[in-house]
């Protein structure tokens, strides 16, 4: 399956909460595989949230990130059904983005 | 009235007639969860499905923490895209099924008469793929495990229900996976009962043994220390391993028949699968 | 725990012993391939291999392969006396299973 | 041994999640020579990659902020367990009672390369961030938050004990 975003945004309040789940292996680069060869380091270095357009977090991630990673974060702002988008750009270059609407 | 009588003294000299080797499986789901029930008062029956989670507060924070993103949600996901994906003959997995595949779950491990085998919910997957023409896949991990997670999760809640239908096969193969259950193997004299019955919620090193009953229903698994998801075969495959026991083929006659007992304790929980563990 | 340490005490008895063969041959590793292969079918059949049965097994086939008929040779009798071992276990506890049932 | 009183099955919240998950699905992947049709795609460029691959606090917090001076501060709260359950997915959440806090960090000293992760926070945003991250083993995990050019911090020992049952 394709790489995948799963954001799941809501809002209470003035706070909107988001919430994400990013498909990606995460390889350190320290891990061997079954046959004894380093499985090399993989992993997303850049990953940025944005509301209606403006960002409102970007992460800078190392190889220390658990694998499929996971973020919860707030900000202030925010109605039911404004756009989130989520995009990352991982250390070879493969990128993907998404957007899920607040609920 | 005469019949009547006849059958009265049939029921009443019946449990005489059988021998105590006799199975019983509903005699022995009872003790089964009666034992648990008894070592430890606080917990209620439907929270062993949560194993580990109810021996540990530190590891039952994380565990919450955890679940507000279940690391499974992907293999949830990516299973109900294959299960809805239709074969080259244009069925889907759905035809396979007693409604559709939908909230079924809860009922395999299931008795087939017809092979006299234990069918788990992985080899109907395998069997329907058969049918129409398409190649077995592996039993452990993978699109396999990916299609019974999202069959599992539409069956979230609901209870457990193994049936042990009256056939001398069914019955047998019950106990032969009672057996296995109990038996001590591999070179460090092991049975699974030592562990998930007799140590059930001490630690073993670093984690917490999970107890017998309640542990099927979290399979399929998302376990951190895999880092992906795997079938309740691959735990067995593991847990042989852990003894230093050569495990069986994951379709083999002695995983199917383990995997009936061990689910058909764990009658009247809720199913809960799929679950995240370290 | 006192099963736990006759456990550990069981596997302690069980460390490998290779002792190597002062004369062996081709032939005399191969019968005492053969007769270790006989002994595992029995405790395959009796769903209990030892991980180290078949470890034994395979050094000593290596070793035959190599023509290390000593090695091959102290393998081969090694893979029998666990397998010998480990049939031993399942025979006790065709009975003995019945009084771990939780009742 | 330990034993929870009443823990229920399932987190609250699963429930409401998986109803949720659906609307989340649609992501693309898309390779490098698209990259320009993905306008949302992150600029790899701003990686602080030199801060990434230090070995002590110090040198890390110098490249990542252009400072070593730490204070540790009773304003950064860490929520990290005491015992991680698997090394490979320990749930870290910090939370900064400051305002105008426009970065973060989480340090993990014996790990091979100290950091861990590091956010930029821009205004709006609270500086309250949960995330996963890997211990190779027993360590201290620092939390850093910068305000107005200065690190504040709080730290707290992890115990990591692999194990492969359970």
């Amino acid at each position: 399956m394709a790489n995948q975003i799963l954001v799941h945004a809501m809002t209470s309040g003035d706070t909107t909460t988001v919430e994400a789940l990013v498909k990606h292996p995460m390889d350190s680069g320290f891990v061997k595989d079954a046959a004894g060869k380093i499985i090399p380091a993989h992993y997303i270095e850049v990953i940025e949230f944005t509301h209606m357009g403006k960002i409102v977090l970007t992460g800078y991630w190392g190889p220390a990130v658990s694998k499929n990673p996971f973020i919860k974060f707030s900000f202030q702002g925010g109605k039911s059904g404004d756009p989130i988008g989520v995009s990352w750009v991982d250390n070879k270059g493969e990128t993907a983005t998404t957007s899920a609407n607040i609920m | 009235m005469r019949l009547a009588f006849i059958a009265l003294a049939l029921t009443v000299s019946a449990p005489l007639a059988q021998a105590a080797s006799q199975p019983d499986p509903a005699a022995d789901m009872k003790a089964f969860q009666g034992y648990f029930l008894k070592q430890f008062p606080k917990l209620p029956l439907a929270a062993y499905v949560n194993g580990p989670y109810n021996f540990s507060k530190s590891e039952s924070d994380q565990w919450k923490q955890i679940m507000e993103f279940p690391p499974y949600q992907f293999a949830v996901d990516d299973g109900k895209k294959l299960f809805e994906t239709k074969f080259p003959d244009g069925k889907t997995y759905a035809s396979c099924f007693p409604n559709g595949g939908i909230g079924i779950a809860q009922n395999y491990p299931m008795f087939d008469a017809k092979t006299g085998k234990v069918v788990t919910l992985g080899i109907a997957i395998n069997r329907c793929r058969v049918a129409n023409g398409q190649k077995k896949l592996k039993l452990t991990v993978g699109p396999l495990a990916d299609i019974s997670a999202y069959m599992t999760s539409t069956s979230d809640g609901k209870p457990i229900n193994v049936v042990i239908p009256h056939n001398p096969k069914a019955l047998a193969a019950y106990e032969a996976g009672k057996e296995y259950f109990y038996t001590r193997r591999g070179q460090l004299n092991f049975s699974c009962a030592s562990c998930h019955v007799q140590a059930a919620g001490m630690h073993l090193r670093g984690d917490v043994l999970s107890p017998a009953l309640g542990l099927t229903a979290a399979f399929p698994l998302y376990r951190s220390s895999w880092g992906d998801m795997g079938t309740l075969v691959r735990r067995f495959i593991g847990c042989n391993q852990k003894v230093k026991s050569e495990p069986s083929k994951p379709d083999s006659t002695a995983y199917r028949d383990l995997a009936y007992f061990m689910t058909y304790m764990d009658n009247g929980l809720p199913e809960s699968g799929p679950g995240a563990r370290p | 725990m006192k099963r736990l340490g006759a456990a550990v005490l069981l596997s302690v008895m069980i460390c490998p012993v290779v002792a190597l063969a002062g004369s062996a041959t081709k032939a005399s590793a191969d019968h005492a391939i053969a007769s270790a292969q006989t002994k595992m079918k029995i405790a395959a059949s009796n769903q209990d291999q030892w991980i180290a049965t078949v470890d034994a097994f395979k050094a000593a086939k290596a070793a035959e392969q190599k023509g290390d008929f000593a090695i091959a040779e102290a393998e081969a009798k090694h893979a029998a006396t666990l397998a010998d071992l480990s049939i031993a276990q399942a025979k006790a506890q065709k009975k003995l299973w019945q009084n771990e049932i939780v009742h | 041994m330990e034993q929870i009183n009443g823990l229920t099955r399932g987190s609250p919240k699963r429930r409401d999640f998986l109803v949720a998950a659906a609307a989340g699905t649609a992501a693309a992947l898309v390779l490098p020579r698209f990259a320009s049709a993905a306008a949302a795609a992150p600029n790899a460029s701003t990686y602080p990659a030199k801060a990434f691959i230090q070995k002590t606090e110090a040198a890390t917090l110098q490249a990542m902020f252009g400072t070593s001076t730490v204070t540790a501060s009773p304003d950064v709260k860490m929520d990290a367990p005491d015992i991680a359950e698997n090394g490979a997915v320990v749930p870290i959440s910090f939370d900064a009672n400051a305002k105008n806090v426009t970065g973060a960090a989480i340090l993990a000293i014996d790990n091979p390369f100290v950091m861990a992760c590091a956010y930029k926070i821009p205004a709006g945003t609270n500086p309250a961030i949960s995330s996963r991250v890997k211990l190779a083993k027993t360590t201290q995990v620092i939390s850093v938050v910068e305000v107005g050019g200065k690190l504040m911090s709080t730290s707290k020992q992890v115990k990591v004990t692999l194990g492969g049952c359970g």
